[in-house]
């Protein structure tokens, strides 16, 4: 095991006190040092949002994009090098509102990819409007009557769309929140963990009281079986009472979408040292168009 | 709309006088149009007539237009044949091969005075509408030859091509080759077949046309191998040229078939090739790539451009190499798909909130395509910024016969820029600082993955080692100050305009992009009517190249911008920087690509001389 | 990146020679900032102060700076006050009210020669870094009244809030009621405590320190109701003026507070107001809402504004009228979200593929922003195009006391335009045509769902009747025809710039948008000094009004560009339309807004003198 | 029942010859004349691409907005003047593609709109690319050696998402698709109903007789009970030696968007007769900032 310190980053976190993402913060560190991956192994991308901060506060790779678009950044960067290690970090209005096409795009791809999504049901950084994964009847600064929608459920969402590894973890609970990160660096293939993360400013509803009465872990619920997709699906639906933590699907054998690359067979395109064709090879392309 | 000039309502020259005029006779230069139904084979039939005159050591200049649909509707496949290099089409045809009465009524009016309308003797076409222009008909009985002799309705198309060099008198051998080849797979009595067809119809051509028909087209002697490639090929040439290792996109036309090339190439040439969701997608994989050290591109049109917006302004501010393709088609909005337009410049240099360096260059003939995109590969890796290379769908899809050496494909030099090696950073002694603050504004450049270079690339303001810092003043100077200073020396390695023509003409004309060819010709035709013309055109648009730029533009008598938008975009750019207004502007705007005819007829029209 | 200038590093000014050298006394006019961490209650505190000072007749300029987070970091307040209309903040603070050590560190060199730092005896603050600059240093333990005499730290706030009223002997009469009026609803208790300490405060404050410190605001004697209103909320009261009855957003400092007050405000004015699931869906749910006939708007930021683009293009198309608050914060990307900058002009202008009409509108005051909404859906439903308003956050976030019959809410202008009613389509003889030829570009508009007028929107190139049209070039040439028409008319609707300052000055500024209030006070404090100076203040931007705006260009002598970005983009535009290169530049891209001082310093700097 | 002739636009049609758009445009004309919907009562939405093209083929208000957009920008109308029937005709690269996020959010709010989906499993208007609705493995011009998504599932991710309405028709059985139809306008809610359309010129697998030999209507189907909301969505994975037509889900009593947005309670806001505010109006506005 690795020193977690290895990951502290120079920068004073900026987050408010209380924050649920502290405990998100942890846990990825303390995961990435359980698995002895060094910083420079791998690769953080996060959009923006208070969540999309957490890679600035690490010493590791990473790349702050613009809102909504880690998801495909970070697919790119893993099949330019699949040898890094790539974790998503995404709020949820980022991963799961206006990154939504992404999100439904890379459950279809199978990538190598972590995805940890800060589910605060809230919009944080642009001062507490409402969500897609907002409870119905929300009341924020844009929806004063109440949101009208139906909440968005991502883990419901997920299985349907075809990802292979899909948890969900508590903030309050970070060495169970560490865990799942484990596993889901462990997958191979795309692996969502979405955190209920509570935000101590703008989600009244959605706080650690409220979790802590509700949530209950599924590896110690018996008879629960995470390699059956219908049964998950219907689990993803569980909300109120009482909320299951923990990994509600995992496929196995399902390939990854950079093994299904024929170019990336001999290894990552961006080692490849670049020259400039030989004179056969030239010939060939230009005997096309005779 | 840029500028407040008025636009004029235009309308196409029909008259040939390229071949005729400039020339000064019928041999060897003349402007075949093949036209129907989508379906019809209309393209492959150009395609094959395309290879028989290439093969006879001609030159060639071909050009496609089509609806958006994929059957039926009005197609065209034109090509123009001479024993010199040519570099535009020609609005007047002095051969029109029709597959059907629509292609008549249509392109009938492009027919020049004594040209030909060839077509099927079954049907029904509006002559009148023709023959009042004192054009010929040559109606051949070219379905029912087909039927007699090969059996087959089909091979009307044959048959007509095999007309068709009979009435130019172009040698049967060449004809028969292609048949060959071409039909190969298809086995020995196909090809048999199509061979008898094709005879038949070329003898008709011959013995019953030949003789009142005026232009001819002869091989020449010297018959060396020539590429006809288009322009959205020589980009993907230049592509795997450059090195690239990574292709995203999204179709859209006229764009597609560059990540349908390298999707087919890809494997051979080990580039990742994916499409994606959408184009913001699209752009996303690429600089996902891009900053991950693969060379990375992705290509799309205006609306797909739009889509990229966003991203193109993150590339500029995390300083991620990706090269851009944005082939323009007219616009706004979804417009005319599958026409030709240059209306996107002033998007192109200003898209995205705030201020970054960026570099836009627009190819004016497939070897600029060729060389602009190595350039772009290696232009933006380095100067870390994003590169957009603009072209149009006349461009995309116009193909000229060029030859091989054009394309040194495999001399060309790939810079990447104070990219830092492995080695390079095992030596490190400092702290690896991303966005070094450095007298040209480059920061070396680590690949992630280095110990000892763990990094972080940052959308927000940030400080030196890539951390959030939008709040500090000073450290905004500086490092607004760095992508500023890249974007002042980025010019030093862009080049002022080509100039064609006479020092010290009395008109020159100024464009930009796939206008070349049509300004190159109308020049020529200027001068040799003895109005003494030159032109300035410009690949390298963005930072604008002042100082190689200006004195040209300053000693220009009369100054005429042409371009193929309603606006005259890049006389605004020239204007803003250098103060200079066009004293005219010869625009296009009805969705067809410049012609030298037409900027010589609106030169006319507006009585400008020299 | 706009033009060749190059850029100089610059740094704000720190004397306050507005309050002292214009007025030439310390009484009623003077600056006070309030600065801690987010959740000290800088904000709410600060506007609890202003409010008692605008109760006493005063009026005031107030604005804020915070950081990209939502507790801690270091934020500002702050208020200048004055007994005659403001329009602009100073660099310089008189006093500074501490609430975190760094507030002393940071903000310490803000204050002027004389002026006082007043914080809580019990912080630990680096006092040399301000009594080096000859500032006073006011330690009052705050939390040690607020204990003893409120029974609450928490009222320490307050405290500090009397003090500072002692300090500048501001009748304690408005603070109580300020008092009594906010902390009303948590009950006697409370309002008597604090009551009791800002009492305490004051008379520390007073007795200790008002001698020793130079400025006073005294109350006047006309008191009337004056509107503390900022940019978004003008904008937000001028859309429901307007009839405003569509609004959808998603949510992007600075512009989120447009899309909460229309959310707050929908039931009572009877507007549908959605967030949507991003910026994309933003404009399409307006441009849906518009084409159905409905007052439609969209509210965002550059990167919001950058995903608009595509569908922006859309509305040009198919003559949709929508309204887009373009917000600009600075960039490039995500750049600094909670600073100020004027870098998204071009874009603004060219964004989306090919030529469109589109209208751009940069209010510079609150009373702008007011009546610019109004005239933007007017001008939007007349020539059936998007009409973007510009902003900054500046001018969304600063506040202006101002007399409320600026506002006149009720005597709005509402013209539709040539949309048809009912009663005019049952009248319909002929079929309807959607978008019918006309000499002024203007198609008469039927809402959907009339019986005589079934009609098809197009973004594709269409005929008349709103069919697909993208082969036809004659058809082509008729609707870009008319679109262009459009283009060249609106400008008729448009105003040139308004003049302030003599005529014949030696020294013109020019500016756009949020500057207009720094540029008037400069151009105040220029002519006290005896330096002739004007300015020219542009709200209507494109297109561009040159008949009214190129004479007066022309006219000046001196002409000074000023802008908040980096390259000048307004220069750039006016030197691409009228030729006329700016002589120099004032630019500041540090985030922070433009002041009277930055503008002199500047001119100073550059030996400018008219 | 009016005659379908009413819906007859003076264009002509420009699909190819046996493109299944042709079946789909008949079925939406006999649905409409069977429901007596005149050509003023209702407004077509559609994106770009070859199905896109159907609303200019039809005597109706329309509006062909930009590709992948017509969700959006139909909700916006739908806001404006929810009088209108609207109907939304979409191509599965513009519907589930690039338009994937505004399907996503369709699903959470329940308008009272028909979304139509042309699902040929190919990009037909750009010539041959694949689509997110095309087999694994799918073999075209951008996936030379077949793609390596695994298909998008419209059907489950409309019923997992929050649809009330989801069925399935087949463009070579306009009749049946009409009745569809029928059924998804008169459902209060957004109604999906995809569309097995076969492209005769770039999908050379999901052929008329492709589709010919594996179609059963569940409506035919013993016990099939279209509100059991999990049964629906297994039935939705069903794909291969039969598939499923008719109407797989059906919610009832879910209220629509519009019922829930309050200031619609008294008819359209489009309709509204616009004039300035009153004094009183005015003033009170104004003292807000008092
Ligand atoms: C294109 C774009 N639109 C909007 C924004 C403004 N914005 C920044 S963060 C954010 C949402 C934050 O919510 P979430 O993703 O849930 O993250 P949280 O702050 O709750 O962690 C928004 C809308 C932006 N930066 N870019
Ligand atoms: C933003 C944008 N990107 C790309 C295109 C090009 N384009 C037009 S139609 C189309 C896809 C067509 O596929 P689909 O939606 O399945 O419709 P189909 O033609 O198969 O009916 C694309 C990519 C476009 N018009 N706009
Ligand atoms: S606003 Fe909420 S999510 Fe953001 S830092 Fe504060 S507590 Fe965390
Ligand atoms: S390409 Fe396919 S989808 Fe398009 S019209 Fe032809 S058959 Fe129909
Ligand atoms: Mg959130
Ligand atoms: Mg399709």
């Amino acid at each position: 095991m690795l020193d977690v310190k290895t990951y502290n980053s120079p920068i004073k976190v900026t987050w408010c006190p209380g924050c649920g993402d502290y405990g998100i913060l942890n846990a990825v560190k303390s995961a990435l040092a359980q698995l002895e991956i060094h910083p420079h192994e791998v690769m953080f991308f996060s959009g923006i949002g208070c969540g999309s901060k957490l890679p600035d506060y690490m010493n590791a790779n990473a790349f702050t994009t613009i809102h909504g678009r880690s998801l495909p950044i970070a697919m790119g960067t893993k099949l330019a090098n699949h040898d890094l290690h790539v974790i998503c970090i995404t709020g949820d209005g980022d991963g799961y509102g206006i990154g939504g096409n992404h999100f439904i795009s890379i459950l279809r791809r199978n990538p190598d990819i972590v995805h940890i999504a800060e589910n605060n049901m809230v919009y944080g950084l642009t001062k507490g409007q409402y969500a897609p994964t907002s409870e119905h009847g929300f009341v924020a600064s844009t929806t004063p009557e109440g949101s009208i929608e139906i909440a968005f459920n991502p883990l419901a969402t997920a299985i349907n769309g075809g990802a292979t590894f899909v948890a969900r973890g508590f903030s309050g609970d970070p060495k169970h929140l560490a865990k799942l990160i484990m596993a889901a660096v462990q997958h191979r293939g795309y692996a969502l963990v979405d955190v209920l993360q509570p935000c101590v400013i703008y989600n009244k509803i959605n706080t650690y009281d409220y979790y802590r009465e509700r949530v209950y872990k599924l590896e110690e619920t018996a008879g629960y079986d995470p390699a059956d997709r219908d049964a998950a699906w219907r689990k993803a639906h569980e909300w109120g009472e009482k909320i299951p933590i923990g990994i509600l699907y995992q496929a196995a054998g399902v390939p990854t979408y950079e093994e299904q690359v024929s170019e990336l067979r001999v290894g990552p395109v961006a080692k490849r040292q670049l020259a400039p064709l030989t004179g056969a090879q030239a010939d060939a392309l230009r005997r096309q168009f005779f | 709309m840029g500028g407040p000039t008025r636009a004029r309502d235009t309308k196409a020259g029909t008259r040939a006088f390229i071949g005729g005029e400039q020339r000064g006779e019928g041999i060897n230069d003349m402007t075949i149009r093949l036209a129907g139904e989508a379906g019809q084979g209309v393209e492959s039939g150009g395609a094959g007539f395309a290879s028989a005159l290439s093969h006879g050591g001609l030159w060639l200049h071909t050009h496609t237009d089509y609806m958006s649909r994929i059957r039926g509707g009005l197609n065209f496949f034109q090509m123009r044949v001479s024993d010199r290099p040519l570099w535009a089409h020609t609005e007047g045809v002095h051969i029109l091969l029709a597959f059907s009465p629509e292609a008549v009524t249509d392109y009938g009016p492009h027919l020049v005075e004594g040209g030909a309308l060839l077509y099927d003797d079954s049907l029904k076409v509006d002559q009148a509408a023709v023959t009042r222009r004192k054009v010929q008909l040559y109606a051949v009985p070219l379905t029912k030859i087909a039927q007699e002799i090969g059996g087959e309705k089909i091979m009307a198309n044959t048959c007509g091509l095999g007309a068709l060099a009979g009435i130019i008198e172009y040698p049967f051998e060449f004809v028969a080759d292609v048949i060959k080849k071409n039909f190969a797979r298809k086995g020995d009595a196909v090809v048999g077949g199509n061979l008898k067809v094709a005879e038949a119809g070329y003898k008709v051509g011959r013995d019953q046309y030949a003789a009142k028909f005026d232009w001819k087209v002869s091989p020449l002697k010297d018959r060396p191998d020539r590429m006809q490639i288009n322009g959205n090929q020589a980009i993907a040439v230049g592509a795997i040229a450059a090195g690239c290792r990574f292709m995203s996109g999204y179709p859209m036309t006229p764009a597609s078939s560059i990540l349908e090339f390298m999707a087919g190439h890809a494997k051979k040439y080990d580039i990742v090739v994916k499409q994606t969701e959408d184009e913001i997608a699209a752009i996303c994989f690429a600089i996902g790539a891009g900053n991950a050290g693969a060379r990375a591109m992705t290509a799309t049109s205006g609306g797909g451009f739009s889509l990229m917006v966003e991203a193109l302004g993150l590339a500029g501010m995390a300083e991620v190499p990706v090269v851009i393709v944005e082939a323009q088609r007219p616009g706004p909005s979804t417009g005319m798909p599958t026409k030709t337009e240059q209306g996107d410049l002033l998007f192109a240099l200003f898209a995205s909130q705030g201020e970054f360096p960026r570099i836009v260059l627009a190819p004016g003939t497939q070897e600029d395509c060729f060389h602009t995109t190595v350039r772009a590969f290696n232009l933006a890796e380095k100067w870390q910024c994003p590169v957009i290379v603009m072209t149009d769908f006349y461009l995309t899809t116009m193909t000229r016969l060029i030859p091989p050496a054009e394309f040194p494909i495999d001399r060309v030099t790939i810079d990447r820029g104070e990219l830092l090696t492995a080695q390079q950073l095992d030596r490190l002694a400092e702290p690896y600082l991303r966005y070094k603050d450095t007298p040209s504004g480059i920061s070396p450049r680590a690949m992630p993955g280095h110990a000892k270079a763990v990094h972080q690339t940052c959308s927000d303001e940030h400080d030196e080692y890539g951390h959030f810092e939008d709040e500090d003043r000073a450290n905004r100077l500086k490092m607004a100050g760095k992508r500023w200073r890249k974007f002042q020396h980025i010019v030093d390695d862009l080049r002022g305009p080509t100039i064609y023509g006479p020092e010290g003409a009395g008109l020159t004309l100024m464009g930009w992009g796939s206008s070349y060819g049509a300004m190159r010709e109308a020049v020529d035709i200027l001068n040799a009517r003895g109005t003494k013309t030159n032109l300035l055109h410009f690949v390298d648009i963005w930072p604008f190249p002042e100082a190689q730029a200006a004195p040209l533009i300053e000693a220009a008598r009369q100054l005429v911008a042409v371009e193929g938008n309603q606006s005259g975009q890049f006389a605004h750019l020239v204007r803003a920087v250098t103060g200079r207004r066009a004293d005219r502007m010869v625009l296009r705007w009805d969705g067809r690509p410049l012609s030298p005819e037409y900027i010589i007829e609106q030169l006319e029209e507006a009585k400008v001389h020299a």
